[in-house]
């Protein structure tokens, strides 16, 4: 796995301090955000299907610093941590969960469909692998349009044996486009472990039937994958094309709110085992060691982003219920005059 | 007799049929280890094992076509689609394939097999996830389509959908699984496909409808008949082939009709069931057909704008309001 | 005005459209480097390049896919089918992408893009390659569906279509590739989407129509004329949004119609606009609105069986027949 | 390539005398069979799209002659050749080609649905990659009944860039099935050369995604053929799961009757190179320099063929159009009583 042995010595990590601070904040942001998304959902304030992404923070924090403003991202419908990352508010993102009209897709999208066209956040997707081909889609564009944007495409390991995968990867690999693809690996698709779908278990190694470098990523060390990113993005900057990045990572929640964390399909020591090397505590430890974060240092963090995520509940609850003609907007385009 | 849950009722459904035909076996994701995603297959790999209960990767195209395969040679699959929304990406198996080759070939090789899950709406699954597609599928020949409304209907259509030597899709509802009623426990009734059921008598207006719209249109049918319009209540049961008798009696005597559905309008199943009725009884018809069904959008998330999307009583009674120029 | 077939009319208007706006780019099986498999790019990869012309895989859900993402970031991309009997391999893309994204997003981010290409039967192509699917693509909001019968509207409204903001499924017709017209050469002149052509002026009974059954219609027409049958002939052009009211008005005087489509009769276009009209005209009709459409069986292989199972003019004068209680 | 360089000792093919002349028949046999379908496509007794196999015989006699009787097969639209391999009468395929009742699939499949439930032919299917699934299927069967027959599934090298092939082909690594599954490499997918629409242009090395063996084989050898699919069978029927064939060929006509053979896309030049290892002439001078054949017995066979091959037309002509009311039937199986 590409490892961040390297920046084990302080010196190479101690110019990053304020990335640190700000990867470590956000990641503690996502944790809280979602385990507060978890309340409101048990207190009926939050409806339909809700998928937690405790666990994987540091994949979308540690991928998506490597990216610019302008570039292009796209994920399933266990998106939160990558909307948050991305720079959507807490307010617009629980605003939607709540079916909000402040909500990031104005309350007709919710938990699964998160959009933010101005942060090129092109949306959460529910149909497993349909993203794969819209991520494909943007880096064309910016191919055709002859700009260095990049897209990156989220989507879990299971979805690496569907269709879309295949077919888009492929043509992304022929016509050498600027994307980046992330297999977020951990380990299940609902309740089946990537032994039970795939007839391989090294989904990066399928990067050669597609003419692209595959690379596995250690998932919950954030600086692993920021460094790996960098890689993929330079590349296709580069205009060499696409990198298929398989993420190592653990779903610390069931598949969603209504699925329990263990039990049926995975014992509680698997999970227990799972949750040893935390995305958060792998950096904060790593921060401490460099003597970036104190105790003080680490409790205004966390008192931060309380108030953040407070903030972020009250402002839902408190939005408007979208207007009852929104109902009829939206469906096309408006009438041109 | 016993008062199980519609899901219950499919499960009872499999479990005897699987238990009657070696043939018989059920694919899909989350089919087998997790008991299905929502339960209906709840102990059937304890009882069965893997060999007859398979769970398969997320590969709708692929399992899809792999059931197609082994009922052409003979075995009787039956595909659980975690819902019909995912359907769409196994649809070319399903009309290319299994709706196709009997006719292809001949009458060479027939496709004995049931694609069946939820379908439709539940609550707030958003606009990917709240799709009702009967009428894509009633628009296939070669194809059987089949909605119950009740965990009786439910047990009976699914055991005659597996004993049917076509490609049946059954189709059933997120929102009907927990429903309770009796339900017979001799494993050798079935339901014959084709024929629909008169859920409640009445002689003012016949209210056509199936699955998810079944409860709306006889709580309509209750508050109606206080207000002392009785109305006739047909379940469709089965969409295709559709029980035109059963239809068109009931509107001879009723003259007046509303058709209920929970998809949308633009070439829906109500659309296809005006067509019959204006054709065959034309002259019984004291009004034009009213339909009800979802707001022609993408499903919202929003609860509220969901609720004012779907197709329910108070639409149903406004309808037979209007096609009996009351109010 | 220039004399050119629907093929040329329809490769006119890329050409017209790929020079007006940079955007503007096809892409698909054999669009480049073989002209077109049915030849409508003829040219276009020698005036654009492989940038805007650009041949894929054979990946329909991938590459329809990655239109819809270019379309989401602001192109306009032209994307062939090479049938649409191929698209059923793309449709969740269609369906759960370029048709939900505008509404999902809450109107931030729309899906301008046209899916183009030969729909329906041709002759002898057998059960999979000859397919009427327009009801399906009418059946989903979110999207608009056109079909232009004659080089004019071909240019007309493909052009309209490429200009439009939203997702068109424009449906061409391998039968109509080589039918001759007059083509307007003014390359701004649209063709604006959802109204529908008296292709034929009467006062007796109307005959709506769309695509490959227009010509029949006037055939049909002819013939009913010669027994003093004045018939009206409405081609549709575009199925959503429906021109319901030069429908309304037509069948208001004539109160007497004849729905003719290429596709399967459960749950068909022609479906809908019975439901339309005596919905709408009920009063108005003096006759059932009876269906003209393809014998509701998979398209057989052998010519004969194949004539015979297609809707063509003795069916709809038979049918005309009927309404006006003649013969 | 697994190549025949150690067949090319008479001694080991010396006993196989018997089987080289049924071979080098069939082969001649298809050849014949397809040119004179083309013509009858010129004079508009067969209609529709008709694909001819010409140049790629060795494909479809070397692997079925590695079958049972009770194995089954299933093709693409281009199954002319598996069909008469397979034993299938040239009659009962012309007559369907002209759409007669007597057609084996009874004048209701046509040139690219061609089925024989009785053979274990399973049909030519017309939607790329849609046979892939269907193969998979009867191999799945075979394993539930715990029978050993095995199934073979045909299709271009342009489906191997299509979703059904890699969920498919996931599914059966994973599931071990007794599948072997033929990449019929013509190098074209209609007028698209195979490096134009695959990221990687050795396919066989895709079967690496799916963890079972990947053999490219030469398809002009019909003996390296059979010994390769001897290969596949073998692994197929002792359980221990599919193989994944690339097999080399040419198709020396247009994709379609509608398409010239050279021009656009490939050059007179490429053509004529294809022609130069004919599988006929493969076969035909390896059996000479044996001693196993002479002008005498050469003659023989051509001689057989045309006679066969005349026969089936004149039956085809000669044979009843499908009864009217066949429009009708076969769509939903007969009302049991
Ligand atoms: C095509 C399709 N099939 C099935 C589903 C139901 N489903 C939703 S998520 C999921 C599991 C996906 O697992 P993975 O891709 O690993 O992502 P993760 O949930 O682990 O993030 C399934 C089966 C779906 N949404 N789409
Ligand atoms: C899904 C789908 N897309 C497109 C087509 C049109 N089409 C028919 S054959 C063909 C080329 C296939 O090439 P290949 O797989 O290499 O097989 P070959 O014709 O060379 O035997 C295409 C594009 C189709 N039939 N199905
Ligand atoms: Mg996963
Ligand atoms: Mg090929």
């Amino acid at each position: 796995m590409a490892s961040s042995q390297a920046s084990k010595k302080g010196r190479s990590d101690a110019p990053f301090a304020d990335q640190y601070r700000e990867w470590l904040q956000m990641m503690v942001l996502i944790r809280h955000f979602e385990e507060k998304a978890g309340e409101a959902y048990s207190l009926g304030q939050i409806g339909g299907f809700c998928h937690l992404y405790i666990g994987q923070e540091a994949v979308a924090v540690g991928t998506l610093a490597a990216l610019r403003p302008d570039d292009y991202v796209v994920s399933a419908y266990r998106e939160h941590g990558q909307a948050l990352a991305r720079g959507i508010t807490p307010r617009a993102v629980m605003a939607e969960l709540f079916g909000k009209a402040t909500g990031c897709s104005h309350g007709k999208g919710g938990s699964m469909h998160l959009f933010d066209a101005e942060r090129h956040f092109m949306g959460g997707h529910g149909i497993v692998g349909g993203q794969i081909p819209l991520g494909a889609g943007f880096a064309f564009a910016a191919q055709y349009r002859g700009t260095d944007q990049v897209s990156i495409t989220y989507f879990g390991e299971a979805a690496a044996n569907i269709g879309a995968f295949h077919e888009t990867l492929n043509i992304a690999g022929l016509w050498k486009l600027p994307a980046i693809f992330v297999i977020e690996n951990n380990g299940y698709g609902m309740g089946t472990a990537v032994k039970r779908a795939a007839a391989i278990t090294e989904l990066s190694t399928r990067a050669a039937s597609y003419g692209m470098p595959g690379v596995k990523v250690d998932g919950q060390d954030v600086v692993a994958v920021k460094k790996a990113t960098d890689a993929a993005v330079a590349r296709a900057r580069a205009g060499e094309g696409p990198t298929l990045m398989e993420i190592i990572t653990f779903r610390y929640v069931g598949h969603s709110m209504s699925d329990a964390a263990s039990g049926t399909y995975r014992s509680k020591e698997e999970l227990e085992a799972s949750r040893q090397r935390d995305p958060i505590v792998v950096l904060d430890s790593r921060m401490r060691e460099l003597g970036m974060l104190d105790d003080a240092g680490r409790k205004a963090i966390d008192a931060a982003v309380d108030a953040q995520v407070a903030d972020a509940v009250k402002f839902a609850e408190e939005s408007p219920e979208p207007d009852p003609a929104e109902l009829w907007t939206d469906v096309y385009a408006p009438e041109a005059h | 007799m016993a008062n199980m849950t519609y899901r219950d009722a499919l499960n009872a459904a499999l479990r005897e049929e699987m238990q009657r035909d070696e043939n018989v076996f059920l694919m899909g994701e989350e089919v087998a280890e997790y008991d299905g995603a929502y339960k209906v297959s709840r102990g059937l790999l304890k009882e069965f094992g893997a060999r007859r209960v398979v769970d398969t990767p997320i590969a709708e195209l692929g399992f899809t076509g792999i059931g197609v395969g082994a009922a052409m040679v003979g075995l009787r699959p039956v595909i659980e689609m975690m819902t019909f929304n995912f359907a769409l990406l196994a649809i070319d198996q399903i009309v290319n394939a299994a709706a196709k080759v009997r006719y292809m070939s001949g009458g060479q090789i027939g496709v004995p097999i049931v694609i069946r899950g939820p379908g439709g709406a539940a609550l707030q699954l958003g606009a990917q996830h709240s799709q009702a597609f009967e009428s894509w599928y009633a628009h296939i020949p070669g194809l059987k389509v089949v909605m119950p409304a009740t965990p009786a209907d439910a047990k009976g259509l699914l055991k005659a959908s597996i004993r049917d030597d076509n490609p049946v899709i059954f189709i059933e509802g997120e929102m009907l699984y927990n429903l309770k009623g009796d339900v017979s426990d001799d494993p050798d009734l079935v339901i014959p496909l084709g024929k629909a059921d008169i859920k409640r008598p009445g002689n003012d207006v016949t209210i056509i409808c199936h699955s998810k719209t079944v409860a709306p249109a006889l709580a309509a049918a209750k508050t109606l008949a206080e207000e002392g319009i009785d109305a006739e209540v047909i379940d469709l049961r089965t969409i295709r082939p559709l029980d035109t008798d059963t239809v068109l009696t009931s509107v001879r005597r009723t003259n007046r009709v509303v058709v209920a559905e929970e998809g949308w309008s633009f070439a829906g199943v109500g659309a296809q069931l005006v067509d019959l009725i204006q054709r065959e009884a034309f002259d019984a018809l004291d009004a034009p057909v009213l339909r009800v069904h979802q707001a022609d959008v993408p499903m919202p998330y929003n609860k509220h704008l969901e609720k004012a999307a779907k197709a329910d009583a108070p639409k149903i009674v406004a309808a037979v309001h209007h096609v009996c120029y009351k109010g």
